[in-house]
């Protein structure tokens, strides 16, 4: 039953980690080196835009519960960058990531976490529940697996209306012991629905490791129960993770249904911006940050001359740059009037004629 | 328009399961992004009939027959209403909507407003509620109160074939989520519909008899066992006036309001069991508006606080009937 | 997406099954004649309830929802014929069969269908609640799905106090597409509970061909993803379901885990007592009923020279006489008293307190 | 014995999280059937840090870590309950207890009068409920009026360190189900815990104040404001009553009924929101039973009817405060 991870099995899962699932970046037919490029300067900008917020959480500007994506930065630019305008995504708890990637508005988030009037939930829903409709991003959720079927259902609009867009379905290893991922999944195959269902595997579920709460830790394995593809990609590496995406999402807009794609890798940060890890052995986390996804992009632009190191530079600091900018505008930004209490409770129409809120 | 067919209006006689097949098919024809999903809706038109000749009509890919997944039935409804389509799922039993909990009550309900109004959350879930005669403890429960208590969603309980055609129209067209609930007991009953097109406003209630005595505030087919009993009344000089709320949220309490300021007496009827339910609930509101409008303590007649036995007189016994009606009526006029 | 399923694929079905499941029946190291022959004496005494049941049904002295066991006989009796007592079973809507094949008295059952006070639930549950709590059949539950985690939980307690039961949770093929499924199989096999998943795929949920519903039409399949064993059986082979439940059991009892069994059969009678089965061809129930387990046990009881023909012949009038001994007894039973109405709504010492039903 | 330790037995000052976890220990010490699942329950000690200690004592075996399989840790606690164990379940944050509903209400609530009472269901769910500060819509929700409303459940609020030990206890003990509902706000709340073992009766209240002009029925952590409140009201010569039913069903009428006989006026306080919840259904109890014991009428400071929203000020606003209960009491007294 339940143990605590020993610094042996930390190592050799390292070990098993470099061994069977750790590929090197390579080049994609797929991609150009602006796309490469893109693709960095969006990682960078998940990475300083978490980094700033457990730090504006400490501060108080930002408050309740905050996850951040940092580690897992590779997953949602590698897979969004697969993504067309029309395309959707779902969400989790740990969603500021996947809006970035999907193209949302840094000001626009850093005034929703700050529960700002201008923020894309006009201050109600905060981080837990950051969503950047227009962008194709349909939230996040505070609910473990919540958001499965909300994406099976996107896939069904695409597949009812004869529209050949498709939804990624981000979700934590956590949510694949969920009921309704199980029946989301199976409702997706049975359909043949336009969806890929994404496993963030960064191998814990808050203090619970992976191996202890399955009989079987390969998420990909699960595919064969749904007669669906199953793959598993290297999850710090955004090249990978894109191309894998990019094969489902070609055979979902061709009517070959679902993929269920396992993206392992490793939370080396707290669950959430105030864990103090006891739970587990912080040598761990070292050892896992030697595969640093934004590194090792880096790396590549570098090694393959899609950038150099001037353009890096500048990328980092413009980066930087526009999350000052985002929290500069946040922190000007004037808290929610009182009498909006109410205000999208129920549409308009209805607000009006039974007098909600007045 | 209003609930109760003029004189001049064309109607048709329909029963309340002829209604619902009706208005479906007339939406579904008006509208193509109207799809219905749920176990058994399809090929065989639903256990209960409902759906029939559905399947047949608009094919696979507008009445989906599901897996028994009832929490990715209603999740995906939500995904689905959320990007363009107006699915109308169905909980074949409305006991089982607690598979879908989750879903209905921390997503559907809440989207609209945790996302600052962004997403528009334009579905039905369609489920029978209430005992069907020797069906036990998981086929006969009714829920509205749980949902009433949830902020962003709509609960809506009509008895009558005009009602249910009315309100069932409404609530595809809106566009906010609404529970709608059907008596499994209902659906044989009979009364004259409208021909012409006709919706009718939620929180909107029908008042289905005057009377001058005691207002009965009666929840689904209670509406009928209410006016039967009020006709006994009557013959013993009680003259009761019988309210169907059809919605339970939006309330209208501004008719029960106007109805007690001539009785000044209530009694309220559901089949839901008594404890921390609507009758509680309807008690309390009209306590907080009206206080001073009450010559007598208000009554609520209710299941029995069991789960429903499967022996029929043990049933019966748990089922308002008339005779409770009638001794909360004859309590509170003092007799 | 869904379509009616022609005579051509029931042919091909019907192909399949005799080409991949059915297996002819054979001795059993682990059963000695006077094994088969008590098998097929619940066999038959299903057969026989069930099939007056449904008059019964029909005449209106049982009401509600009533659902046969007749086709699945082989699978109660099999698996249970592998149990000892201290074992526990979980069971379904259809849970008859389940109740007679771990020892339930048909007395004290058809009581209970009849609403009667000496029935097992005291008229309480009916047909869908029936449950023997004595012989270890943990109830039947209209909801489906809704047993698995309760077998679950009893091997939880097996496992906790040290004990070597073992728990079979009966479910359909239906069911496999709950979300509580999902939980409970992961929850088993990550604790490494005495508990066998024993699915009674008869291909069908209501109108519901399996095929039409999952991406993947083999139950068995999906133990992949779980770690644990899978098999497929004959599910009209009392024998075969037999050996498979017991292989799983000794590997629970011990400490060797979950398995997953899928016996594949096919309900060649309506879903419960009033189904017109409008929803397919009929011709498709007699291509099926060939395999008519009870048959079939019968023919190799005679050929395997473990009973002859007169042996049968009694034991067929013993079922019988045993189903009109539970009729009659039921029928003359007394209805409950009203006022046991709130009995066992709580537990005693909590009703006197509270005086509830006073 | 009762809640409020009198002088003679001796105490020690603990937080309400330091009360649960002592009571955990103590029992698990006493019966070996006691168990403990959750998610994060064993290794991290829950991350309030409610269970701190018990993996380390107890070991893996009795406080299990699951994964996060709702539905399975509250069905196999039903499970486990029928076949010879206590396990003692925990939902993170009651909001998601909607993802094992069906179990809970449909099972764990049912099974021992389905099956004739045959099986008993010694279990507890212990599950945070409220507003936390900031946490929005699905981590701040009260539904203890949906477990009042199904028959076969328990559910116990306490707000005190002493009554937080005193009801645990007698939960664990209780043969019957019962959802045990902790304010995460209130884990820090201190006070005088008896040394000596003890229990406290479910269907008690506690009278936390004595006063002669206004009833306040508050639930959970809304004893304390209420308590504020009265301090505040008595400066302005407004005496009020407190009392903490302190468990919501089995609900001690009695004591409030007692209450409003020399008070004649009643003001009901919860956090959650006002329709369709406890409140309504206090009233409409109050009203059935003791319509002429009422000078005024009563009056419910509950939760606004919205999903909890994010931003401080707006959740401010949704929350009931000192100031709300204010209002309320001088309403009823009419000033
Ligand atoms: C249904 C539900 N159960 C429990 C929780 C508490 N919780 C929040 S995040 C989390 C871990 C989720 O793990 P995973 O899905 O792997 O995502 P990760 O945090 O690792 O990215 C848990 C248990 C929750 N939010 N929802
Ligand atoms: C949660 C739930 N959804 C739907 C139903 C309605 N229903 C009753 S039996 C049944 C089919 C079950 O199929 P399966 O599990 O294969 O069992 P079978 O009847 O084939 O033996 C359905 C859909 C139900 N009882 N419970
Ligand atoms: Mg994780
Ligand atoms: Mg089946």
């Amino acid at each position: 039953m339940r143990h605590r991870v020993t610094p042996e099995e930390n190592c050799e899962a390292v070990a098993a980690f470099e061994r069977d699932i750790l590929t090197p970046l390579a080049m994609s037919a797929r991609l150009e080196p602006a796309d490469l490029r893109e693709m960095y300067a969006r990682m960078r900008l998940i990475r300083e835009f978490d980094t700033a917020v457990k730090e504006l959480w400490k501060q108080d500007f930002i408050y309740g519960l905050a996850h951040s994506y940092v580690s897992a930065e590779a997953i949602a630019v590698g897979a969004c960058a697969a993504l067309r305008d029309g395309d959707y995504i779902t969400s989790t708890h740990r969603g500021h990531g996947h809006t970035i990637a999907k193209g949302g508005d840094p000001r626009r988030m850093m005034a929703e976490l700050m529960g700002r009037a201008p923020g894309y939930n006009k201050g109600k829903g905060g981080s837990m529940h950051i969503a950047a409709v227009d962008m194709g991003m349909l939230g996040a959720t505070g609910i473990v697996g919540s958001a499965m079927p909300i994406a099976v259902g996107s896939a069904l609009t695409a597949k009812t209306l004869g529209r050949d867009n498709v939804t990624v379905c981000f979700h934590g290893d956590g949510a694949t012991n969920q009921g309704v991922w199980h029946e989301s999944i199976n409702l997706a195959a049975a359909w043949g629905l336009p969806v890929i269902f994404l496993c963030e595997n960064n191998q814990w579920a808050i203090s619970m490791p992976y191996e202890q709460a399955v009989g079987n830790p390969s998420v990909a394995d699960r595919a064969v129960g749904y007669g669906i593809p199953g793959v598993t990609v290297d999850g710090f590496n955004a090249i990978a993770v894109h191309d894998a995406v990019a094969e489902a999402a070609e055979r979902a807009r061709t009517g070959g249904g679902p993929t269920l794609i396992e993206a392992r890798f490793y939370r080396y940060i707290g669950h959430f911006v105030a864990d103090d890890e006891a739970y587990r052995d912080p040598a761990c986390n070292e050892r896992w940050q030697q595969f640093d996804p934004i590194e090792r992009m880096a790396g590549f632009l570098l090694e393959s001359g899609s950038a150099d190191k001037a353009w890096l530079d500048e990328a980092d600091e413009t980066a930087l740059a526009r999350v000052e900018d985002a929290i500069a505008f946040a922190k000007a930004a004037p808290e929610p009037a009182l009498d909006t209490l109410y205000d999208g409770l129920y549409s308009d129409e209805f607000m009006a004629q039974q007098g909600i809120g007045r | 328009m209003t609930a109760t067919p003029t004189a001049e209006v064309q109607t048709r006689r329909l029963t309340v399961k002829q209604a619902i097949n009706q208005t479906l098919r007339e939406e579904m024809q008006r509208d193509p992004t109207i799809i219905i999903l749920g176990c058994d809706v399809g090929v065989r038109g639903n256990p209960f009939g409902v759906t029939k000749g559905l399947y047949e009509e608009f094919g696979a890919g507008r009445v989906l027959d599901t897996p028994i997944s009832e929490a990715a039935i209603v999740g995906s409804s939500l995904g689905a209403a959320a990007t363009g389509l107006r699915p109308v799922a169905e909980i074949l039993f409305s006991d089982w909507i607690t598979i879908g909990m989750d879903q209905l009550v921390n997503q559907i309900a809440k989207i609209r407003y945790m996302f600052g109004g962004a997403i528009s959350v334009p579905l039905v879930i369609r489920a029978p509620v209430g005992a069907g005669g020797g069906q036990a403890a998981q086929h006969s429960q009714s829920f509205e109160n749980w949902f009433s208590a949830v902020p962003g969603l709509q609960v809506v309980m009509p008895s009558t074939p005009a009602d249910v055609k009315g309100l069932l129209r409404t609530a595809i067209r809106s566009d906010d989520p609404v529970l709608f609930f059907e008596h499994k007991r209902g659906y044989e009953i009979k009364g004259q519909v409208p021909v012409e097109e006709y919706t009718i406003p939620f929180g909107l209630a029908d008042v289905a008899r005057n009377g001058s005595d005691v207002t009965i505030v009666a929840v689904s087919i209670m509406r009928h066992k209410a006016l039967s009993a009020a006709e006994a009344l009557a013959a013993e000089g009680v003259d009761c006036e019988v309210i169907d709320p059809r919605t339970i949220y939006p309330f209208d309490y501004d008719t029960v309001l106007a109805s007690l300021q001539k009785t000044g007496r209530l009694v309220v009827v559901h089949e839901a069991n008594r404890r921390s339910n609507i009758g509680g609930e309807i008690v309390s509101q009209v306590v907080e508006r009206a206080f001073e409008l009450l010559s007598a303590p208000p009554r609520i007649v209710a299941g029995l606080d069991v789960p429903m036995p499967y022996n029929r007189s043990l049933e019966a016994l748990v089922i308002p009937d008339e005779a409770r009606i009638r001794q909360a009526v004859l309590t509170v006029v003092g007799r």
